[in-house]
């Protein structure tokens, strides 16, 4: 479980919220190609059960990864792996080099990865600009949250602006409808400012037009950042998909593009024949 | 605009009232009993910025008001001593000054020990259980256990405590007699101050980024740690802070009532405080302070008419107010106004924007 | 050293008692959320069973009222889940303090009654004597008292896992809205729950008069050491109370015996605290995907 | 938001004060002692909380000596009016109620109080208000408060006379058992210097919480180390406890007697007769104590409450009022000083036998009786100490007790 101290969250924290965004663009542009999230060999054991049974899987900088698969392939135990919120029984998570295996969730996000939840969770007692403000000064120390908040600083500002939901700024969290919620989710996450961006299954339940809305979200924020997005929404998936990832049963089943992918037989055999007939 | 000029217009109201009329009305024992209330006051500050805001049902809050009692007559016992063991030492048997006592001897330790001790207890507790992530039930059950378990150790160790008996009879409060008259009337006004400082404190914090971080953890803990924060963190801050405040009342209500012993910090009396705090109305530090004085001086006043009764009426009170009204008198407040505002909206044929009643429930 | 051994029988009798009055909560508390503080009063109505029985029943009162006080604490806890708990679901902390309002007013209502002195129940008089174990005796109230706890727990077992309600129970136990969206009748299977949580209160308060005080207050003395059973058993779970009583029984007996009765409930306390730094776990697992 | 909070902040607390400001009018302009037609004096008993059971019928016996003392002509031509206050179990309220019945309603006297923490809370308020409290309850001793009258027993009118029975008796090696608090500690104190220089032997020394249930573990000590005697300062619902399991375990009076000294007429139906029939205890007064005061005293009392038993503490209450009523009458006066200096010697014939009031300490001499529980659940005087004994509440004339206090 020892780790180096590669880009120690502890400074990480310290470091002003500008100068830390700077740093990342300045990262961003060198490394490229780089490999961003590495996967090896991980497997996760819930009560002799194998819920991820040996995934390799390699995000780049600046990717678009969709993770796709029937119900029980494992997808979001793999995003409760890479966000410590679930522990593998074995392998590695390393992130810009860092092990995250073993660390604790707020730390996972203070090196740069967010994530949002099947279910949205944002905090309905207070405003839509306050929720933005909390996902935004996290990097703060904590005496510096001592004081009140003044304004709108730029970040929330933008975050706002990205999502659509600037007019709503003052309403409590708690009078926004399930789409609305999930964009504030995604603009809390847009807000943090991560490297890394993990969605999971952003347009379940949404209305047709919040579907495409969200849609054209994920591809601006898709523009500058590394986004991994779990989905079951095949229709979704052809529009907006370029990269990904099919799971079945804990593994890794396939791996490639749209096209690639369903084209393969033993996608449509798990996974998308099925979906297919019955959205016909 | 007007709204804040005037929430401030009547904060000086209730502090004209408290500081300035109430001393000239009241005969002296009355405002020594409202310097009592104001003292619980203190401590119930403290349970609803860690209850109301942070959602941590504190049970053992007593333990924290006992400690910072203690610590202050401790440091008394040794003065009125005068380099002697305290009296009750002498009937316990005890014949060296315990080392524990040692420090007490020094105001300046003792005043600091009011409020330190109280948060190193605190901060310890917190560490050991918030970042286990106990919490909801479990944590007030433990804190509950925790008063039950200080309550044995301070009676068991009559030696060092004065066991049930607890710490009394002292003849001088830096300089002056704590029972006399102009003593009391000091001491009111300094707990009155006390209070009002505290209060106006606790409020920046509430409206502040971390009150905002704490409002978050007490409705989504889970859901922080994935916005870069430790909850623990923000618990354990916060929990020394309202174990802070408990530290304060406790040594404040030694000058007032003259006696601290552990009849005052055991579950009923930790429970007690709590139940103020939800009728008064836990959302809002001001229901939390007027829940204390409420309470207190409906219980005095009851225990002095009808005493079987008392219990009754606290009982079916507590009911009621938790079935009919968990927001407390405060919350029962903002309902009465926002209802009229809204058949007033309504007469004006202004439409009734959704959410406002959620938007009421933002503690202040 | 023989009386050390002694003590041996001692926690298994005092970890007996732990059970039996934490049993009922185990349930409440695992299955509903709700923090009964009145759990400590049903104990009293149960006690306050056998002494009015005695009247009629004569020294045999303690048995009899077994089932009356079972029946009677349970319709007690039914009427207070019909007519205030159930508007509480998901606001357990809010239980407590309601409950704890209910409690008072049972007190008094009991000092009303009863009178505020200690009543007496005579203990059957095939319950005096014991068996001699090694250079101790064993008392056959204890004895009894544990039978009493087996039956039990024997009882609730076959009980959840033989009988359709029971299953039922286990259901809602796990996961309510699962439960509910099965055609589970949640709302019935919570005040069976109740009732059955209350009834357990009733018969501990029973087999609590035949070793302990019969008063208005008697429920106060129990109320937090049956918490700490059910925080360190687990949620709902039969196993883990059964555990724990009897671990917490043990650590008491012994605890006492080599210090004293004050710092042995100190100790409990610390250990709790302790056992919770390794398993937290073992009550907060995050099994839900969506966030609390 | 928080700008609102601050008004219903200032609009609600306004209330409190307003009907405190109501409640302190009528109180100050209230008659103070000795003016009127009435004599005022407070009775402070914990009505409601854990003692309540105890303090009630104490309360009860003092209410009826004052309308006795009424009946015959009240005190300096006027009746004498009760001012009753609740001290809640909590001693911090005795304090704070003591005050009050000086402060407010000027009372002449106050009687009061029953453990020992809550004298310890009301002395200092009645030292400096130079006020006057009977305490009616067996205590621990080690003190003697100018402002304090004590018509309970002090250690040497019952706990050294329990031992010296003990002795009589045969006892040479004792087990001591006691609730967790000040005066268990003292009076093992006190027994352990008294063991040691009349040639007993001190098995253990065990201590449980107040409130405590469970005495599986201490019984089994107890009956490991086989004592002659158990000595027992177990306090209120304890008790319970502690014989129920005793008789379990086969313990009888017989062979292992178990002196109690908290243990009266009123704890004997709670615990239940059978458990504790046969065992001594150590008081001054029995309900079948025999005199025409007590034949007087008990009629009087079951007349009022049916069923009652009397005991020692209801019967110290009821001795405070009439010491107190005599002095008035002896000094001609309410004066705290002057009844002080009048109370001095002042000699009655109470249920109890003859009781004296000791100017010096403000003790009184009471007559040591050991009793037997019988069957019916009242108590058979077995053992007197024939005459009443001289108060030492810090056992100065005991040469054992030199390093005590």
């Amino acid at each position: 479980m020892s780790e180096p101290p590669v880009r120690g969250a502890g400074r990480a924290e310290e470091r002003a919220e500008a100068a830390m965004s700077e740093a990342e663009t300045a990262g961003r542009a060198e490394a490229g190609a780089r490999e961003l999230l590495e996967i090896r060999g991980l497997q996760v054991v819930f009560d002799g059960f194998r819920a991820i049974d040996g995934v390799d899987l390699t995000v780049r900088q600046g990717e678009l990864r969709f993770l796709i698969g029937p119900n029980g392939a494992g997808k979001t135990t793999l995003i409760d792996v890479i966000t410590g919120l679930t522990r593998p029984s074995a392998g590695s998570v390393r992130f810009a080099g860092t092990e995250l295996v073993g660390r604790k969730e707020h730390r996972i996000v203070r090196l740069g990865i967010g994530r949002t939840f099947q279910t949205s969770v944002v905090f309905e007692e207070l405003t839509v600009v306050e929720n933005l403000d909390l996902a935004a000064t996290f990097r703060r120390p904590l005496w510096a949250l001592l004081r009140r908040r003044r304004g709108v600083s730029d970040t929330v500002a933008e975050a706002l602006e990205t999502v659509g939901l600037t007019d709503l700024a003052e309403r409590p969290a708690g009078v926004l409808s399930h789409g609305q919620r999930q964009w504030l989710e995604i603009g809390m996450l847009i807000a943090q400012r991560p490297r890394l961006l993990l969605l999971d299954e952003p347009v379940a339940g949404m209305s047709r037009q919040e579907r495409e809305r969200t849609g054209e979200l994920l591809t601006t924020i898709a523009e500058d950042h590394t986004v991994v997005v779990v989905e079951h929404d095949m229709e979704f998936l052809r529009r907006y998909a370029s990269q990904v990832t099919v799971l079945h049963e804990g593994r890794v089943l396939v791996e490639g593009d749209v096209a690639q992918v369903r084209a393969d037989p033993r996608v449509q055999e798990v996974y998308l024949g099925r979906t297919a007939e019955e959205a016909a | 605009m007007s709204e804040r000029v005037r929430g401030y217009a009547l904060f000086a109201t209730v502090a004209l009232l408290l500081l300035v009329v109430a001393p000239l009305a009241l005969p002296a024992f009355r405002l020594d009993e409202l310097a009592k209330y104001l003292c619980l006051a203190i401590a119930a500050l403290g349970i609803g910025l860690a209850w109301g805001q942070g959602g941590m049902l504190t049970l053992g809050q007593g333990v924290f008001f006992g400690l910072g009692g203690y610590a202050m007559g401790m440091y008394l016992k040794l003065h009125d001593a005068g380099g002697d063991l305290p009296d009750f030492m002498v009937w316990s048997g005890v014949e060296r000054l315990p080392a524990l006592w040692q420090p007490f001897g020094n105001p300046v330790v003792a005043l600091a020990a009011v409020v330190l001790v109280p948060v190193a207890v605190a901060v310890l507790l917190g560490a050991l259980v918030f970042r286990r992530r106990v919490r909801g039930a479990y944590f007030a059950i433990l804190s509950q256990a925790l008063a039950a378990a200080f309550v044995i150790l301070l009676v068991g160790q009559q030696g060092l405590t004065g066991g049930t008996n607890g710490l009394t009879n002292f003849y001088d409060f830096f300089g002056r007699d704590p029972e006399a008259e102009s003593t009391q009337r000091t001491m009111y006004f300094v707990v009155a101050g006390v209070l009002g400082v505290l209060y106006l404190l606790a409020r920046q914090l509430v409206g502040s980024r971390f009150g905002r971080l704490l409002v978050a953890v007490r409705d989504g803990e889970d859901r922080v740690r994935f916005l870069g924060y430790d909850p623990a963190l923000v618990k354990t801050v916060t929990f020394a802070i309202s174990a802070g405040m408990a530290g304060l009342a406790g040594a404040l209500f030694v000058p007032v009532v003259g006696i601290i012993s552990p009849s005052l910090l055991g579950v009923v009396p930790s429970l007690e405080l709590v139940v103020a705090v939800a009728v008064g109305g836990r959302y809002a530090l001001a229901g939390a302070i007027l829940g204390a004085v409420v309470m207190n001086y409906a219980k005095t006043s009851f225990s002095e008419e009808w005493a079987g009764g008392w219990l009754y009426l606290q009982g079916a009170l507590f009911i009621l107010v938790m079935t009919l009204a968990p927001k407390g008198a405060v919350g029962l407040y903002q309902q009465a106004r926002d209802a009229l505002a809204r058949r007033r909206g309504a007469s004006a044929a202004a439409v009734e924007k959704p959410g406002v009643a959620v938007k009421e429930e933002v503690p202040a | 050293m023989e009386s050390l051994l002694n003590q041996l029988p001692i926690g298994l009798s005092i970890g007996a008692v732990l059970l039996l009055i934490a049993l009922g909560l185990t349930f409440t508390f695992g299955q509903m959320g709700v923090i009964n503080m009145a759990h400590g009063e049903f104990i009293m109505a149960g006690a306050y069973t056998a002494y009015m029985l005695q009247d009629w029943a004569g020294a045999q009162a303690a048995a009899v009222a077994l089932p009356v006080a079972f029946a009677l604490a349970g319709t007690m806890g039914w009427v207070l889940e019909r007519t205030a708990i159930r508007h509480f679901y998901g606001r357990p902390l809010d239980t407590l303090l309601l409950t704890w309002g209910v409690s008072l007013v049972l007190q008094q209502a009991a000092r009303d009654l009863f009178g505020a002195p200690n009543v007496q129940v005579v203990a059957p008089s095939w319950l005096n004597g014991g068996v001699t174990i090694g250079g101790g005796t064993l008392p056959y109230n204890r004895l009894f008292i544990m039978a009493l706890a087996i039956a039990c727990v024997a009882g609730i077992w076959a009980y959840q896992n033989r009988s359709a309600q029971g299953r039922r129970m286990r259901a809602v136990m796990q996961n309510r809205e699962l439960a509910a969206c099965s055609g589970v009748a949640t709302a019935r299977v919570d005040q069976l729950t109740f009732f059955i949580g209350s009834g357990l209160a009733g018969v501990a308060g029973v087999a609590l008069t035949l070793i302990g005080p019969v008063g208005p207050s008697i429920g106060t003395y129990y109320i937090v050491d049956a918490f700490l059973v059910v925080v360190a058993g687990g949620l709902g779970q039969l196993r883990g109370a059964v555990i724990a009583a009897l671990a917490l029984g043990m650590l008491n007996s012994f605890a006492e015996f080599w210090t004293n009765a004050s710092l042995a409930k100190v100790i409990v306390f610390a250990a709790i605290i302790v056992f919770l730094q390794f398993r937290p776990q073992g009550m907060f697992v995050l099994r839900s995907r969506a966030l609390t | 938001m928080r700008k609102r909070s601050l008004r219903y902040w200032a609009s609600l607390a306004v209330l409190p004060a307003v009907l405190l400001t109501g409640c302190g009018d009528s109180g100050d302009s209230g008659a103070a002692a000795g003016d009127g037609n009435t004599i005022k004096v407070g009775i402070l008993h914990s009505l409601s909380g854990t003692m309540a059971i105890s303090e009630v019928t104490v309360a009860n016996a003092e209410k009826m000596a004052v309308e006795e003392v009424n009946a015959a002509g009240g005190v300096l031509g006027k009746k004498v009016e009760i001012v009753q206050e609740d001290g809640a179990s909590d001693w911090p309220t005795f304090a704070q109620k003591a005050q009050k019945l000086i402060k407010k309603d000027k009372v002449a006297a106050v009687f009061g109080g029953w453990t020992s923490a809550s004298r310890k809370a009301m002395l200092p308020v009645f030292e400096r208000n130079r006020a006057l409290l009977w305490y009616p309850v067996q205590y621990e001793g080690l003190e003697s408060s100018p402002y304090i009258f004590y018509t309970g027993a002090t250690t040497n009118q019952q706990i050294v006379p329990g031992l010296d029975y003990l002795k009589e008796k045969g006892a040479k090696r004792i087990f001591l058992v006691g609730s967790d608090y000040v005066f268990p500690r003292t009076a093992n104190k006190i027994i352990k210097a008294y063991a040691a220089a009349n040639g007993m032997q001190i098995l253990g020394e065990e201590y449980t919480p107040l409130g405590h249930t469970e005495y599986s573990t201490l019984v089994n000590k107890v009956v490991a180390a086989k004592p002659d005697a158990v000595f027992n300062t177990l306090n209120g619902d304890s008790n319970v406890s502690f014989f129920k399991q005793l008789k379990s375990a086969g313990v009888t009076a017989d062979e292992m007697p178990v002196m109690s000294v908290s243990i009266a007429e009123e704890e004997v139906k709670g615990i239940g007769v059978a458990n504790i029939v046969g065992h001594p205890v150590a008081w001054n007064y029995y309900q079948t104590t025999e005199s025409a005061a007590n034949d007087e005293f008990v009629r009087a009392f079951q007349a009022r409450h049916r069923g009652a038993v009397t005991s020692d503490p209801m019967e110290a209450g009821y001795n405070a009022v009439h010491l107190w009523a005599a002095a008035v009458k002896k000094a001609g006066t309410t004066d705290v000083e002057a009844v002080k200096k009048a109370a001095a010697g002042i000699s009655l014939d109470l249920p109890e036998g003859k009781v004296t009031v000791d100017g010096g300490n403000q003790h009184v001499y009471k007559t040591a009786r050991i009793g037997v529980i019988q069957p019916d659940g009242l108590i058979k005087e077995v053992w007197s100490s024939d005459e009443p004994i001289k108060p030492d509440p810090y056992l100065k004339t005991y040469p054992w007790a030199s390093g005590l206090s």
